[in-house]
């Protein structure tokens, strides 16, 4: 009656997680964003989320046939970076552009160090910043939204609201963006980043799901909220456009949670999101060259997170202090 | 109070010697495998470069008096590898317990291009001696800060499953420019 | 591996077998630095050549005059007369390419791989084998460094050179000519030049079996 | 420190079919005594039993047949009333064959004389370990380590607090939670007893908040002695783990690499103490326990079971396996250990045996993530995903270094991990290597130690011919 039994040491039991699910979890929590994204810039929106998703996938899957490793790409990991670049590229960028980011998002700074959870930086920021600086010109012609061309402005108007917002800070008094239409994104940008609203909607069902840690999206929207309040006169109204303006939005909740390129204890977390606002801040506030530093604020914190990791290690329970 | 602000963020982050300058790649690689070896090497670079920075520039005036600016190259080099000496014998005698941390990197210091880059970088800006030693102390911080930050993410990288061929400086220099993307972020700070 | 060093097999050994960019990791800063376009490449891997033949030549002449215990003070000084000798020149006679190279020509002075040579070569062998050694190593680095400068060129500028290699229509990759550019050239280079040498290894050792 | 959870990580284990919400309502049933029983002589940690009794002796209930061979160690009891048939070797649970004794019963039932203690109330702490001692306890929860060795306290050490473990955090396992139910004023009364006997001021009882009928039995039982107090928990796995009790039910924290008593505690099992109570107040060693019969079997159970009894008639006893059933575990899921072997003998440490189905064989391993679950879910606040690097590059120093033979092996990564690696397994190698070498270093220390008195004893010698000679 009894046959093949199987003989494996404890524990017996496993949780129903899986890589594949929560990397499933992710790409449920972009589609709100990409949804909102054709909405506003059209056609040419889901073609570029399409490129670039399939050229991640066709990417990695080429690799490991080639590697002749163990094919991955059922883990939808590849999906979710293809969506992440998608969302940084403005709807007007030609297809060549994701394909290339893909590639290298893919092949240069995931494969490379070993594939899914070796990587030390995320594939798709690391490539949207890789464009960025190759072709300005191309990463930074934000096209208007459709609904913004019906009333008779440029279809391309190269400024997102941030421009404004910094002249605003600075008190030259340009236009700025309503707050209702930052939130449901009918403002210039990249894809995936105007419509707040959606991806507040992924963020919350991410944190909901366990997958993300609601610390670092809290503590990276808390810290830029903090330093624009403080230095920026304590103008309500300002600081909360800034917080819904450009890429903070998006990438505190997907692109700074990232499991493998985000430190993993809890202080850890507070300081590599602390430090990511500080930084966006900095950049956001000072720069002269980039109306956008979240991009930046989060590699350079994906560089920092090995040492985070390493000198916040949790001591273990019971840990006696060596003396001396 | 503001020009000292841009020194010390512009040597750490904007025009960070390794990160964005391309000086001192062969200790920044050769000397990044463990994180504590990269802060015992980032601390003995940051001692000499203070002191050369200072040394040198007080040089320069008596090379500017004496009109032997040709000679600077010669007698920058001299004087840094002489001081090397200096500090590896001073260390010894003073601080043997500074000397058993630092020791092993500091004959590898000479050869340490930031050195005589930040020594002639000084002279051209036109720096004075408070500057030029605050200038040198910064960007060995700079350069401490990038080797520390390659040196975990190295140490990180034994734990993953890198392909044997990434192993080694082919890794390490990829590395260094992803991480290089991420300190242009800085690039408009200043 | 035990062979006699001759002049052509010192050149050779320069050149390739212990090429100082893609093998021995020497000069990694110069490599790197200057190698936005094709010429400074040339530039930079000429001007240290000369360096290095002259400084070779210099230490081998005067390997026995030399007491060991400054023997290091010496080298430097050898090697930074001879860049000075450089420098002034082109500053007189190249002064384009000089300021395209900028600092890193006095610093060929710290560049580890003539310091090196002098050190393991040129303190141990005759003048005419040093010769011979410093002119294969500083062909073996200009080749390499031309090489990587000429790739990010193509790519970064769509130029060989200064020629328009890539058709009118190519948005040149700003990234190449930039830093991080330059680092993750190197590294694909060099995994390259890795694979090509262990393949050739294992077909030497193959051949070497099948004979055996 | 950890807030409301009481111990840092820790996890929910889901139950599966015929878990606790159905067990726990099924009462403690006596199983029929087998016609056969098998009686290994190593049911508890330390050195195996000798066996005292040679084939065709006759044996009542109780009666000794093997002798505790050193200080860690327990001497083992028959279960029935029959004939030595055979002394053997036979398959234990934990996968090692052992010396057994096998014994026909005769179905009399007839107990060996008791000679329980005239005064318990009055016994010194040396008499109370010597009768506990002697009815063969130990450690019931599954450790089976035996128990006069825990109550023997060294000098050094305080006996200050008893913490009696009725956690039962474990999925599927009930048995605890039915013995607290319906044997709570047994187990009060030797939680009493040891009080008094050890002249301990305090004892706790940790249940988990998902037995609210064991809490009302124990507190009611306990109603009458102030010095014994029912703590309900909340529900977490691992809270049945020794330091992460003790630290749930006082805020001590055991040092690592120390014991319970260097926090000044003892932490006994409840069906432990329900031991004791048969010890010392009816003089009856330890030859039955109450085991968990569930996951896919007919119908769950909860038996009263002799030692020896083999698994095949406890299963028959619940209606057989269901089809689907891939696994069989002693113990509980978490920690228990897999057999494939339905003859082996029932043993003092076995509290349950559950059938379980697919979700029990091990998934295939994925790449680590980096997700940091398995660090969250450390109840000894490692980091699972570190040591489990180390110790598969053999790094084995490190691993030691970041603290990896502090892992309790409760299994407690293993199970959040989404890339289904397997790290409990890989930590339990890896301790067993670094005990290794632990040993090899201290043989080279100890031999280098030799050496140099060695030499320095022949320098003496030197000198002092030397002297002689001058």
């Amino acid at each position: 009656m009894l046959k093949n039994l199987a003989i494996t040491s404890s524990p017996h039991v496993r949780s129903s997680a899986t890589t594949r699910r929560i990397m499933q979890d992710v790409c449920i929590a972009l589609a709100p964003a990409g949804i909102a994204s054709i909405v506003f810039f059209g056609g040419s929106a889901a073609m570029i989320i399409a490129i670039s998703v399939i050229t991640c996938v066709l990417t990695e899957f080429l690799y490991q046939k080639l590697m002749g490793s163990k094919i991955t790409v059922s883990d939808w990991s590849a999906v979710v970076t293809g969506l992440l670049l998608a969302y940084n590229i403005p709807a007007s960028a030609p297809l060549w552009i994701p394909v290339v980011g893909g590639v290298f998002a893919i092949l240069i700074v995931k494969q490379l160090f070993g594939g899914i959870g070796s990587n030390f930086m995320n594939p798709a920021l690391a490539a949207r910043v890789m464009l960025f600086v190759s072709w300005s010109g191309i990463m930074t012609a934000y096209p208007n939204t459709r609904f913004m061309v019906d009333e008779g402005m440029d279809a391309i108007s190269g400024a997102t609201p941030l421009a404004g917002l910094a002249k605003a800070f600075a008190g030259t008094g340009a236009e700025t963006a309503s707050i209702g239409n930052l939130l449901l994104g009918n403002v210039p940008g990249v894809l995936g980043e105007t419509c707040k609203i959606a991806l507040l909607l992924g963020g919350a069902y991410l944190i909901v799901r366990q997958v993300i840690d609601w610390r670092i999206p809290a503590c990276m929207i808390g810290t830029v909220a903090v330093l624009y309040l403080i230095f920026g006169g304590f103008n309500f109204e300002l600081t909360v456009k800034e917080l819904l303006s450009g890429g903070l939005i998006l990438g505190a909740f997907f692109m700074a949670t990232d499991y493998a390129t985000s430190p993993q204890t809890p202080l850890g977390r507070i300081i590599f999101a602390v430090g990511c606002g500080l930084i966006l801040f900095v950049i956001r506030f000072g720069e002269k060259t980039y109306p956008e530093g979240c991009s930046f604020a989060i590699l350079f914190m994906n560089v920092c997170t090995p040492l985070i990791d390493r000198w916040t290690a949790p001591k273990y329970f019971g840990e006696v202090k060596k003396h001396g | 109070m503001s020009t000292f602000l841009v020194i010390v963020i512009g040597q750490i982050l904007v025009n960070n010697y390794v990160m964005c300058q391309f000086y001192g790649i062969c200790p920044f690689l050769g000397v990044s495998k463990r994180v504590d070896t990269a802060l015992g090497m980032g601390m003995a670079v940051t001692f000499v470069i203070t002191i050369a920075s200072f040394v040198t520039r007080l040089l320069q005036f008596a090379l500017d008096a004496l009109s032997l600016q040709y000679l600077q190259t010669i007698v920058f080099i001299l004087v840094i590898a002489v001081l090397v000496q200096v500090v590896e014998s001073a260390l010894k005698k003073l601080s043997p317990s500074l000397y058993q941390a630092l020791g092993v990197y500091l004959p590898l210091i000479t050869t340490n291009c930031v050195v005589l880059a930040v020594a002639q970088k000084n002279i051209s800006t036109g720096y004075g001696l408070l500057e030029s030693t605050l200038c040198g102390f910064c960007a060995a911080l700079g350069f401490t800060l990038a080797l520390v930050l390659l040196a975990g993410i190295r140490e990180r990288m034994e734990e993953s499953e890198m392909p044997t061929w990434m192993k080694g400086f082919p890794g390490a220099l990829i590395m260094s420019g992803l991480m290089a993307m991420a300190f242009m972020g800085f690039n408009g700070l200043i | 591996m035990a062979k006699k060093n001759t002049v052509p097999s010192t050149l050779l050994n320069g050149l390739i077998t212990e090429n100082p960019t893609f093998t021995l990791m020497l000069g990694m800063c110069p490599t790197l630095g200057v190698t936005t376009a094709a010429m400074n490449g040339i530039g930079m891997g000429l001007a240290t050549t000369f360096v290095l033949v002259c400084s070779n030549l210099f230490i081998s002449l005067l390997r026995n005059i030399i007491p060991d215990k400054v023997r290091i003070p010496s080298y430097i000084i050898v090697i930074a007369s001879f860049v000075t000798m450089v420098d002034l020149f082109m500053q007189a006679f190249l002064p384009d390419l000089r300021s395209a190279l900028g600092s890193y020509i006095p610093l060929i002075v710290v560049n580890c791989i003539i310091f090196a040579r002098a050190e393991s070569f040129a303190a141990k062998n005759p003048p005419l084998l040093s010769l011979a050694d410093g002119l294969g190593m500083g062909i073996g680095f200009t080749i390499s460094i031309t090489l990587l400068a000429a790739i990010r060129e193509l790519f970064g500028t769509g130029t060989i050179f200064g020629a328009q290699v890539m058709p009118e229509s190519y948005q040149p990759m700003g990234i190449m000519t930039q830093v991080p550019g330059g680092f993750i050239t190197l590294g694909l280079m060099m995994i390259l030049a890795n694979a090509a040498r262990k393949s050739i290894q294992k077909r030497r050792a193959a051949r070497k079996e099948a004979a055996a | 420190m950890y807030g409301k959870r009481l111990f840092p990580g820790g996890i929910h284990p889901q139950e599966g079919r015929n878990g606790k919400a159905v067990n726990g309502a099924n009462p403690i049933t006596e199983l029929p005594a087998s016609k056969r029983v098998v009686i290994p002589m190593s049911q508890h940690g330390g050195a195996p039993a000798k066996v005292i009794v040679a084939k065709g002796d006759p044996v009542r209930v109780g009666q000794k047949i093997g002798e505790a061979a050193a200080f860690v160690s327990a001497p083992v009891h028959s279960s029935v009333s029959g004939t030595v048939v055979d002394i053997i070797r036979t398959m234990t649970f934990s996968g090692v064959e052992v010396e057994a004794v096998v014994i026909d019963n005769d179905f009399r039932d007839e107990w060996m004389e008791l000679c329980p203690p005239a005064d318990p109330e009055s016994m010194t702490p040396k008499e109370a370990i010597g009768v506990i001692r002697e009815a063969g306890i130990v450690g019931m929860g599954g450790a089976t380590f035996p128990t006069p060795v825990k109550l023997s306290i060294a000098p050094d050490k305080h006996f200050e607090k008893l913490i009696v473990n009725g956690a039962e955090c474990e999925p599927y396992l009930t048995a605890d939670h039915r013995l607290m139910l319906e044997r709570a004023p047994e187990i009060i009364d030797a939680v009493s007893l040891l009080l008094k006997i050890f002249s301990v001021p305090e004892a706790i009882i940790g249940v988990e908040q998902n037995k609210p009928d064991a809490i009302a039995a124990l507190q009611n039982a306990a109603a009458g002695n102030p010095a014994i107090r029912v703590q309900p928990l909340p529900v977490r796995y691992p809270q049945g783990g020794e330091k992460q009790l003790i630290y749930a039910l006082t805020k001590r924290v055991v040092p690592a690499g120390g014991l319970p008593i260097d926090a000044g505690c003892v932490v006994l099992n409840a069906a432990t103490c329900y031991a004791i109570y048969k010890a010392l107040r009816e003089g009856k060693p330890l030859v039955r326990r109450i085991t968990t019969v569930g996951g896919l079997v007919q119908e769950p159970h909860n038996f009263l079971v002799r030692i020896g009894t083999p698994v095949r008639d406890l299963l028959r006893a619940c209606g057989g396996t269901l089809p689907g059933t891939c696994k069989l575990i002693s113990g509980g899921p978490m920690m228990g250990t897999a057999f494939t072997d339905i003859d082996i003998p029932v043993t003092k440490g076995c509290s349950g045996i559950l059938a379980l189905g697919k979700e029990a064989v091990d998934p295939e391993e994925s790449p680590c993530i980096r997700c940091g679950r398995c660090m969250r879910a450390c109840p000894m606040n490692l980091q699972p995903m570190k040591m489990d690097h180390l110790i598969r590059a053999e790094r084995f120093d490190e691993a030691d270094k970041v603290g990896v033979m502090n892992c309790i092996e409760c299994g407690a990564c293993t199970f959040v991990c989404p890339a289904k690696r397997l790290l409990t397994q890989s930590f339990r190698a890896g301790k067993r290597i670094v005990n290794i070498r632990r040993r090899q270093q201290k043989a080279r220390e100890d031999a280098e130690k030799a050496a140099l008195a060695a030499k320095e004893a022949t320098k003496e010698a030197a000198q002092d011919d030397k002297r002689k000679e001058g």
